[in-house]
């Protein structure tokens, strides 16, 4: 059976900096994966190429056992593979109920439609409200983005992410910026992700790493140096010389 | 903050008169009550009220790509001396002289320069963006004058006798019917526009200007968009066009001119980004004012709509309307 | 063979005029991050100063440049400090209202007091004439305008590249908040670089005269040349201006030569096609 | 019922307007922007006539409504002309400086009862749009027709032509074709130049690599003029022998003091000359010049102002102060007298003004002064451009 998800020898430089050396992943459905590493790592550069807003030199990118490596990102994003940014982005005039309105009528294909308003629309509106209802979100439809709280602005870039409909989901930093006291928010929100939905997350917060992810995939300089369970990763020497800072040797005895 | 989520029920159950009202039921009110106290208070002066009508259409059409998308252009003047042109050329040449044919050819015409333009001046951003358009407008401009076959090139193309309008209303020297036929073509095009910047696409379009890259992550193409903009923005340019060549009964080189797409921008600017009453407010300010100072001093306007412009930039940054409704909704909540 | 060469002094001399007038624009776009439009307005005013100075003082030619650089930015600072202050780090729509504004006081103020016609620098002797160069001749002005842009180019790249003046400009340039941290002093540097900027504008005006005449309304009608210019070289780079100048002299040079009567076409289809391809311009510094 | 209600609207406006003691004036012309020296002129040139006249013709006072079109934008135009006639309830329509503008407003004449006397605007068809168009000034055709018979005269045959690209200019390089053609030369090359062009070196190669003996030019007067002239003798080509023929709007007086002596020995054919000597020129001269201020600036449109105003008040007379514009034209066709360019008169057939042109050459007066010395004169041209409007 061919994976929901895969990566395969993907390859990126910046002039003659190799920031994604040769990374391959697959992932299945009900996935959840958590890619860590230390600063520099090329995690953010990772997520851009998978999602399609970066090209990379070479390899490829597979979902649902179609090569979506020459798709533009709104065509991944149209066959499922959804992505959440590390600083959120959104617009800052609109509020959260036509963030999301927005993104269901892109999914269905109506936001093309040149007349009309989605408040006209009850299956919509349904779907607004209980996306919004499930993150709390509810009591700030109305208001602008530009008035909410940051730690609310990240729930809504999962509540986008949600309306999306996603068979594969990659998050980046969910929780980045957050204070500690409002993380548990957010948490809640990545419990309730649909079931049979792939995730890969990627976090610094290893309490939230070791809580959410079956699977850990640590990534160094631009390489996977670790694939597997949250128990074995702290026990392994390399992903141990990665964060203290010891990677060259490491690499070169190994 | 979080006084306004009080009543979100109510508000996410829109009455149907509500609707209505932001509809464009207000705005088109506005409109056709502003116009009969412009015909009542200048019945001798409809020339310029429909010359107002006609820029008001390129200027709300600019607003589309310029403040509804951010697209930063200098020569959207392409798209409604195409219009203009194009009403003109169909009188003048094949005999297509009744008038809301004429405007349904400028509103073709204007979406097919807006389809041009658009495939060249999206390519890039900013400042790239801004010589595009005005590389755009001016090989607009030379091709006009170069066909003067068909243009009549810098002579202005002449000899356009638009028929009465359903065969009752005579286009004549005192200009009623341009004028209250610009109006009504006015009030239509304002509530389509209204319409549609509420509805999904418009959505799609606000998030454009906002956030290229979010949209782009929502499954949209960002260029289908735009493109799709520019296209209705050519349409409306081109009703406008029409409409300037309808009543003048001429066409000249200077509706697909550098000089009438900066002032286009300025009055949009001038009015408000983003904002369909600013643009409309923008244009009846700027012509008004030109019109009143050079009528007073032709001889040195310019300088006072030149300090006119600083002024604006230093105290009302977000255009007349842009502001005002600014301070408005600040004193609302100081009182709330 | 003797057309290709023909067609090549001629590109280079127009070139050259060119960079002479915009590379102070280049300055502002690029360096200050100010779409400049009254950039010909200044120009504009260095001219009607050295006219003034050179023609009815009868100070001379090189007195008319002095005065012409040094008046303008006199004139110049107050305006920086009322008006340009608040369009650093504004939107490009703002910019451009605010500084089409500006010109069109300035070509007010300019048609009301010196009035509409033309107004000429009377070049000094060793300039009139022409020069022979064997295959054919060239105006010994535009040798001298050749020349002058090419030590304003090295020169300003000298103060970009190589003083502390420039690193602080740079510095300033791409993290304002940082460079403040550190020391530098945004405003003076800004307030400086604009000066440098209008001195720039104000000596084209005066050595590009011969071809861009000086009246009223030189502001508006060289604005869309000036910036075509600038954001085909990049705003902000010496050396791209420099090749936009010669690349866009010799395209308008050559069709001017073969079909003058397609002349805009090929101008302008070229500018479609550079920009298209180099976004940021030629050699751009990227943001 | 409509009808009814705008002709009641209609009579209501123009009985106002014809039994007023007041007779108003409505000049259209480029009074800022870019051409706004033009407009200046197309006021002296009033303003004179009035100084000398009086502003009283016939019992009634004159007042003169100016609005300002900067530059060629006939749809302005056309409102400007409407709300003059309209609000102002102007008699009389007059100035237009481009040929756009003028065109654009023909089609209100009729309706609104109003003459219109052209006092600048040169492409011959104007006249043929409107029978209620009188014209003052020149045409393309008229002025440069004679420049090339002074080229035959002076043993040209071979010719090349560098006009701007734009009515005018293709105008000119038309009238300059067939005259010259039939005067047995042979143009070489035909080049139309961009209006925009403001670096002329490439042509000037042109012109010396093409072997024509001389060029002939129109463009604007304006600044690629002064450039224009300048490539001229800094490329060689007035040291080369090639000689230099143009109409006189590329020197124009008030752009002879920039020019200096780069224009000096410049040949060129116009319909009036600030030089001219005679009585009647010495007075205009001295008029206008007080009325523009500076004497510098006063050039040709001044001059059509001025004979427009002779025109209108004519017409005034012939109607009486009424408003009634078929009349007004009758009365002025076949006018001649004396204006200060020399004896003028209106055709009776084309309302097109027929006139001397001169051929002049730059040169300076006792005093320094750079003029344009009328050496030869063409005696009652009219306008050979009629022939080829198309019908």
């Amino acid at each position: 059976m061919s994976a929901l998800f895969e990566v395969r020898n993907l390859r990126k430089s910046f002039g003659g900096l190799v920031v994604t050396n040769d990374v391959s992943l697959a992932m299945a459905p009900g996935d959840r994966v958590a890619l860590i590493g230390p600063n520099g790592a090329g995690k953010t550069t990772f997520v851009n190429l998978v999602a399609g807003n970066l090209r990379p030199d070479s390899g490829h990118v597979f979902l649902g056992g179609e090569d979506v490596t020459r798709l533009k990102a709104a065509k991944r994003v149209r066959r499922g593979l959804i992505r959440s940014f590390q600083v959120t982005r959104l617009f800052q005039d609109m509020t959260p109920e036509e963030h999301v309105a927005l993104a269901i009528l892109q999914r269905e294909r109506q936001a093309g439609k040149m007349f009309g308003h989605y408040s006209g629309k009850p299956e919509v509106m349904d779907e607004v409200r209980k996306i919004l209802d499930r993150l709390g979100l509810i009591e700030l439809s109305h208001l602008k983005v530009r008035e909410i709280a940051y730690g609310q602005q990240r729930l809504l870039e999962i509540a986008l992410a949600m309306a999306l409909r996603p068979r594969m989901l990659l998050l980046d930093e969910p929780a980045a910026g957050v204070p500690q006291s409002e993380t548990t928010r957010i948490e809640q929100a990545l419990n309730s992700l649909p079931p049979d939905l792939a995730v890969l997350m990627i976090d610094h917060d290893m309490d939230l790493v070791f809580r959410f992810a079956r699977r850990v995939v640590v990534l160094a300089a631009g390489t996977v140096i670790f694939d597997g369970s949250p128990k074995d990763v702290t026990q392994d020497q390399r992903v141990r010389e990665a964060y203290l800072g010891n990677y060259a040797n490491a690499g070169s005895t190994a | 903050m979080t006084v306004a989520s009080t009543d979100h029920s109510s508000a996410a159950n829109l009455s149907i008169a509500r609707r209505l009202a932001d509809g464009g039921l207000i705005g088109a009110l506005a409109i056709v009550v502003i116009g009969a106290i412009g015909y009542y208070l200048f019945p001798n002066n409809l020339a310029l009220l429909t010359r107002m009508t006609a820029i008001a259409l390129l200027v709300l059409s600019l607003d589309l790509v310029t403040g509804y998308c951010g697209v930063a252009t200098l020569g959207h003047a392409a798209l409604f001396g195409a219009g203009a042109y194009g009403a003109g050329i169909a009188a003048a040449h094949f005999g297509i002289s009744e008038p809301l044919t004429m405007t349904l050819v400028g509103a073709l015409t204007g979406s097919a320069a807006g389809l041009v333009s658009g495939v060249v001046i999206l390519r890039a951003h900013g400042l790239a963006q801004l010589v595009l358009s005005i590389a755009v407008i001016h090989l607009f401009h030379e091709a006009a004058n170069k066909a003067s076959a068909w243009t009549g090139g810098s002579d202005g193309l002449s000899g356009i006798m638009p028929e009465a309008v359903f065969g009752l209303f005579e286009f004549d020297l005192w200009g009623q019917t341009a004028y209250i036929y610009g109006l009504v073509l006015l009030t239509v095009v304002f509530v389509a526009l209204r319409i549609l910047v509420r509805s999904p696409f418009g959505m799609l379009a606000r998030g454009v200007r906002e956030d290229r890259i979010r949209i782009t992550a929502m499954g949209a193409s960002v260029n289908s968009v735009l493109l799709r903009m520019y296209v209705i923005s050519g349409a409306v340019a081109g009703i406008g066009g029409a409409l300037s060549a309808i009543s003048t009964q001429v066409v000249g080189l200077d509706s697909l001119s550098f000089t009438l797409s900066a002032e286009a921008l300025v009055m949009l600017v001038l009015g408000g980004t983003g904002s369909l009453y600013g643009a409309m407010i923008g244009t009846m300010v700027f012509m008004w004012f030109e019109d009143t100072l050079s009528a007073i001093n032709p001889f040195h306007w310019l300088t006072i709509i030149g300090a006119l412009l600083v002024a604006v930039v230093l105290f009302a940054p977000k255009g007349l309307y842009g502001s005002t409704a600014g301070f408005v909704s600040r004193l609302r909540r100081g009182r709330g | 063979m003797q057309t290709v060469f023909s067609i090549a002094v001629d590109a280079l001399a127009y070139g050259m005029v060119l960079f002479v007038i915009s590379i102070g624009l280049s300055v502002t776009m690029g360096l200050m991050r100010v779409v400049n439009l009254a950039h010909g307005a200044f120009a504009m005013i260095g001219g009607y100063l050295a006219s003034y100075a050179a023609r009815d003082l009868g100070l001379g030619y090189a007195a008319g440049i002095l005065v012409a650089v040094v008046g303008t930015v006199i004139i110049a600072i107050p305006i920086e400090r009322l008006l340009y202050r608040r369009l650093y780090g504004a939107t490009e729509l703002t910019q451009v209202l605010m500084t089409i504004g500006i010109t069109f006081c300035v070509i007010g103020i300019t048609n009301f007091i010196f009035g509409p016609t033309l107004k000429t620098i009377p070049l000094p002797p060793a300039l009139q004439g022409s020069v022979d160069l064997g295959f054919r001749s060239i105006a010994a002005h535009r040798l001298f305008a050749i020349v002058c842009g090419l030590i304003v180019a090295a020169a300003l790249w000298f103060l970009i590249e190589r003083t502390a003046f420039g690193i602080r400009l740079r510095a300033a340039v791409d993290n304002a908040a940082m460079a403040a941290a550190l020391g530098v002093r945004t405003e003076i540097v800004y307030a400086v670089s604009f000066a440098v900027a209008i001195g720039l504008a104000a000596l084209g005006g005066v050595l590009g005269a011969e071809l861009l005449p000086v009246e009223p309304y030189y502001a508006l009608r060289y604005m869309v040349t000036f910036l075509v210019v600038v954001s085909v070289g990049g705003a902000g780079s010496i050396p791209g201006a420099l090749l936009a100048c010669l690349l866009l002299g010799a395209i308008d040079t050559t069709g001017r030569y073969l079909a003058p009567e397609y002349g805009e076409f090929f101008f302008y289809l070229a500018v479609i096609v550079i920009v298209t391809l180099f976004p940021r311009g030629l050699l751009g510094r990227s943001k | 019922m409509k009808r009814l209600i705008m002709t009641a609207f209609a009579v209501a406006i123009l009985s106002s307007a014809a039994y007023a003691d007041t007779i108003k004036i409505g000049v259209i012309g480029p009074f800022s922007g870019p051409f706004a020296l033009q407009g200046k002129n197309f006021k002296a040139g009033i303003d004179a006539w009035l100084a000398v006249n009086g502003n009283e013709i016939g019992g009634n006072d004159i007042q003169i409504v100016y609005r300002d079109v900067p530059q060629a934008d006939p749809a302005q135009s056309k409102s400007l002309a409407q709300e003059l006639i309209v609000r102002e309830g102007v008699q009389y329509l007059a100035g237009f400086y481009f040929t756009p503008d003028a065109m654009a407003a023909t089609p209100l004449l009729q309706q609104g009862n109003v003459p219109m006397v052209v006092m600048n605007a040169a492409t011959s068809s104007i006249v043929t749009a409107s029978p209620y168009v009188v014209r003052t000034s020149f045409t393309m055709w008229q002025n440069t027709t004679p420049i090339a018979k002074v080229a035959k005269d002076q043993g040209v045959t071979k010719v090349i032509t560098l006009v701007s690209d734009y009515g005018p200019g293709i105008d000119a390089e038309n009238a300059f074709k067939a005259a010259f053609e039939k005067e047995g030369g042979q143009v070489v090359e035909a080049i139309r130049m961009p209006l925009s062009t403001n670096d002329f070196a490439p042509l000037m190669q042109r012109v010396k690599d093409s072997g024509a003996e001389a060029l002939f030019s129109f463009l604007p007067s304006g600044p690629p003029t002064l450039a224009f002239v300048k490539a001229y003798n800094d490329n060689g080509l007035k040291a080369a022998g090639i000689k230099f023929f143009a109409t006189g709007d590329l020197t124009p007086e008030s752009d002879l003091p920039a020019l200096g002596d780069a224009a000096l020995g410049l040949t060129t054919t116009y319909h009036y000359a600030v030089s001219h000597d005679s009585p009647e020129n010495k007075a205009f001269v001295a008029a206008a010049q007080k009325a523009i201020g500076n004497p510098a600036e006063l050039t040709f449109p001044a001059v059509g102002a001025y004979d427009g105003m002779y025109v209108i008040s004519r017409m005034i007379e012939a109607t009486g102060g009424k408003k009634d514009a078929k009349k007004a034209i009758e009365a002025v066709k076949g006018l001649a007298w004396t204006s200060p360019r020399g004896p003028v008169a209106i055709d009776p057939e084309s309302r097109h003004i027929t006139q001397n042109v001169y051929l002049r050459e730059v040169a300076k007066d006792e005093s320094g002064k750079y003029i344009n010395k009328e050496i030869q004169t063409f005696e009652k041209q009219g306008d050979p451009g009629l022939a080829f409007v198309k019908k």
